[in-house]
């Protein structure tokens, strides 16, 4: 196959997409995660049913939205209700199959902060808080997580524990009743990462072309399993780059020319 | 027959902001970048209100505005940025200048809370949030949630105080004088706002006769019942957007973002934007009719 | 006023629609109470707002509806929703200032029973239940009860209490929490009642023309307090049985030529 | 663009019953007069299913055949009688025979025992049903309903086990194949119905295409999502009504009440519509055309 010059955000878009599953129902929140679930939806997953949580269900929208609450999601969605809907009947009803989300801050258990930096009492930075990240994390079924790859993202103590990863390891979460898995996979723009199913920590899942398991482990602020033989992520190939583009022609979240 | 008169609760922005004492809890509809009641938080601002608190899901431009000019610095909410823009400028200088007050919830454990005021409960029960810092750290509230043995099953849930605040403020598409309205598009919290309420105010885009609203009962949302004032007001959400009618202004959002990173520019924004316009006839004039045009929903697709 | 003929059941049914106040938000049943209702909405209380718990919200009906979810109370309604938003966010939200009720069996608080006829292991009656009453009579702004009289419905204990009066006296319904103010009128076919504002017991208000005091003390199975001077209850007008007849054309609740 | 395949959810009336096993759970659709599943109600009879347990707010004629054939005799429900008719006379023969037992509750407390399901929690609270002896006298249940200390207001509330039946089922006006439903008319407790079951049953009277669907979203009141199967059945509530569509046929519902007083007359009553035909098209047939006729709505009016 012919191989095409391929930014690091459009290789995050392509392992979200290659995440889903045809006939999944997915919880996409804005950003890199609508283009992943919509890719996914285009190419391997046609019958993936997406939801977002203003109260869009199962949508076909034909352009790219910058909220979850954006019209641009109700143009021949399915159903256009409310939150109680989205996040409550079918998230803590067990409906979802798999949530995507992003982090500022996660743990080795995939624990999530995205609500302060720095100490509660006096935080340096105010993140914009749960919105339905705890609900998805809490709830859908196994949790995709997506963001640019920063060693300070990594920790060994979260600032805040907003949403739920593993929590402190096998059988917390089923101890506190979740009703889903937790996070499943990590991607970011210079590996992917999976959680060991018996200590449920995380590791290393595969490196993207020109990263090393080396550089991962300096780049991450807690001590990162990693496996013996670790592969490198597939390349996106050119019918997906091309799809994923058709999609965010403006390059609102692919960024423009950007490597 | 005798015929009823149909109550008429039309205002003006001016008007029902009056009405909204310093200190007032408000529960705050619009989700995201839908329906959010922006010309009411500027007129707030225009009227120097302080000491209010605000409850809800998600606002961006709107609360972020009310932080800035210190209208508003207390919230239970759970979500504040301006989603695929960036952090909410003031919000973020406000916060670190330790102004700001958060009591940090779920969407979903906020929209329960309004359904619990709604169905006057004083409670609704969650399987969210546990197991987190949401659960224990906490700065407004006495009691932000509790966990109790479930009397059923015997495993831990979460129950969520439910909320009535004094008002329930909402934009929506269309409304009759009596107060009946119909949103389309999502709805988000906005139905169980108006619900738990001690008065609602509704600002639509358009006032429709109360025969138009009983020849199409099912899309009725929100009955007059719920509803105290009803404001029509056409671009009430600007620069945010109303599925059908218009757009959001994404080219004044990012100037938002950029401008107010510096208090300076925020000031500037203040002065230009909000209190430099007598009112929102002035605000709409000053965006000037060709660009409100530019925003104007194709029927076809809604935006 | 030139007197007319009128049954006694039509003269519950005024009793019933005197009983509403201009402006309130009342809730009715079917039977006699829909019929007061709307007579009240066309007489003298023509911004009363009228709720049906299946989901219509202020009806404008034209035609007389057999059920509580008739598609008649559909037409010009203002809102035609569920059961969670009548009997959950209005009712039980403290908005609704009047609620009707029929009963079985009433004891001396105003305490209601349709549920079972007989004991409750081996009942001889199964009646229909609650459905919606419990609800209105322990929300509604106050109770108005309705039905024909027959000395054994007023009983000095009920086979099963399925609706809050006033418990067992004042105080009672305050200390469960119930939101409504309980009964404050029973309309029957022979007489009015109200409750004595201090001890919450039932009490005769005024006889129907032809009725005496005595044979209502005669006629109920409990001590009936019966003030000094009970005066007789107003007749109809003429035009408020005319009214009321083209309410009921077919005479469905009226009946038909009955007295 | 890789097109989806509309996922198709229609089965024949036939087929969805033998899919409700004996003994199953079910939670009825419908409000009083209102879009009840009659035609289910008679297919179930002619499978001569045993065993199975209904829970719903109120319905009528439909649950008085099952009682009388014996396919249903436990009942958690609010109300159960033939609206301005009279009481519903199998209940009342086979209540005297002592073969029916029911669990008492109230309207609401049944709607939000659905909604609790719905939203996947043990229990919701209500501020009804306490004080009465439906709180204590129960045949059905170990937990009717409990009554703790509210930890926020230390006040006295009522908690009602949430319900999650093996199958919701309800009538309706539209969906598509893929089970978007459509409901004009008030909605009862169907849209909590479908989101609590474990499998969802739809019968409506029009199939329409998933592009009309989505032409109109508000429109939809049930996402595909919970429903598993949808079967077209035209006048599936009749002798009842469904809004729009077509209005009860009070002359049968007559004729039913007296009819059934007896035991030989619901005999003969079952003999000659429920049993003496092969299936629901039979049931039209004997109903005549004509009837038919006579019964459908008015648009104008919906009745």
């Amino acid at each position: 196959m012919e191989m095409t010059e391929y930014s690091s955000t459009e290789m995050m878009a392509v392992c979200g997409a290659h995440a889903v599953k045809d006939g999944e129902r997915v919880f996409a929140g804005t950003g890199l995660p609508v283009l992943g679930a919509m890719l996914a939806k285009v190419t391997h997953a046609p019958n993936a049913i997406i939801i977002y949580e203003g109260g869009y269900v199962d949508t076909q929208n034909k352009d790219l939205a910058l909220s979850v609450a954006d019209s641009r999601l109700g143009y021949r969605a399915a159903a256009s209700i409310g939150l109680i809907e989205t996040l409550g009947f079918l998230m803590m009803g067990g409906r979802v199959d798999v949530g995507f989300l992003g982090a500022a801050q996660i743990d080795e258990y995939g624990n999530i902060n995205t609500s302060y930096i720095g100490e509660f009492e006096k935080p340096k930075v105010r993140l914009p808080g749960s919105g339905g990240g705890n609900d998805i994390a809490s709830s859908a079924g196994r949790i995709i997580l997506m963001f640019t790859h920063d060693a300070r993202k990594f920790v060994k103590k979260l600032d805040y524990l907003t949403s739920p990863g593993h929590l402190s390891g096998p059988g917390s979460r089923e101890k506190l009743g979740l009703i889903g898995k937790g996070p499943a996979l990590v991607v970011t723009d210079k590996c992917q990462m999976d959680f060991n199913p018996d200590t449920k920590r995380i590791r290393l899942k595969s490196v993207h072309p020109g990263v090393t398991p080396e550089w991962v482990k300096e780049n991450v602020m807690f001590d990162l399993i990693i496996p013996n033989d670790i592969p490198t992520t597939a390349e996106p190939t050119a019918q997906e780059l091309e799809t994923l583009r058709t999609l965010d022609p403006q390059g609102i979240y692919l960024g423009k020319g950007q490597k | 027959m005798t015929e009823a008169a149909i109550e008429d609760k039309r205002i003006t922005l001016e008007e029902v902001t009056k009405k909204v004492p310093d200190g007032a809890h408000i529960a705050w509809g619009g989700f995201g970048y839908q329906r959010p009641p922006e010309a009411f938080a500027m007129e707030l601002i225009r009227q120097k209100k302080r000491g209010i608190r605000v409850y809800t899901c998600g606002s961006e431009h709107d609360l972020d505005i009310l932080v800035g000019a210190e209208v508003c610095l207390e919230f239970e909410v759970a979500f504040f940025a301006i989603e695929a823009l960036g952090l909410a400028p003031n919000l973020r200088r406000r916060s670190q200048e330790g102004k700001v007050k958060f009591e940090d919830y779920s969407n979903l454990a906020m929209a329960l809370r309004f359904l619990g005021g709604a169905l006057n409960v004083p409670f609704m029960p969650i399987r969210h949030m546990i197991g987190t810092d949401m659960m224990e750290k906490t700065r407004l509230r006495k009691d932000k949630a509790k966990v109790i043995d479930c009397p059923f099953t015997g495993m831990s849930i979460t129950l969520l105080p439910s909320i009535q605040a004094d008002f329930g403020v909402i934009c929506a598409q269309k409304a009759d004088q009596a107060g009946n309205v119909q949103i389309f598009g999502i709805k988000g919290e906005d139905n169980e706002i108006t619900r738990c309420a001690k008065k609602s105010i509704v600002f639509v885009e358009e006032i429709i006769s109360n025969e138009e609203i009983r020849q199409h009962p099912d899309m009725t949302m929100i009955p007059g019942l719920y509803v105290d004032y009803v404001v029509e007001l056409p671009f009430g959400s600007w620069p945010m957007q109303v599925f059908g009618i218009y757009d959001y202004d994404l080219a004044h959002l990012q100037y938002y973002v950029q401008e107010c990173k510096t208090e300076e520019g925020w000031q500037k924004y203040l002065d230009e934007w909000i209190l430099g316009v007598e009112n929102h006839e002035g605000l709409l004039k000053k965006i000037g009719e060709k660009r409100l045009k530019e925003l104007r929903a194709d029927p076809k697709y809604g935006y």
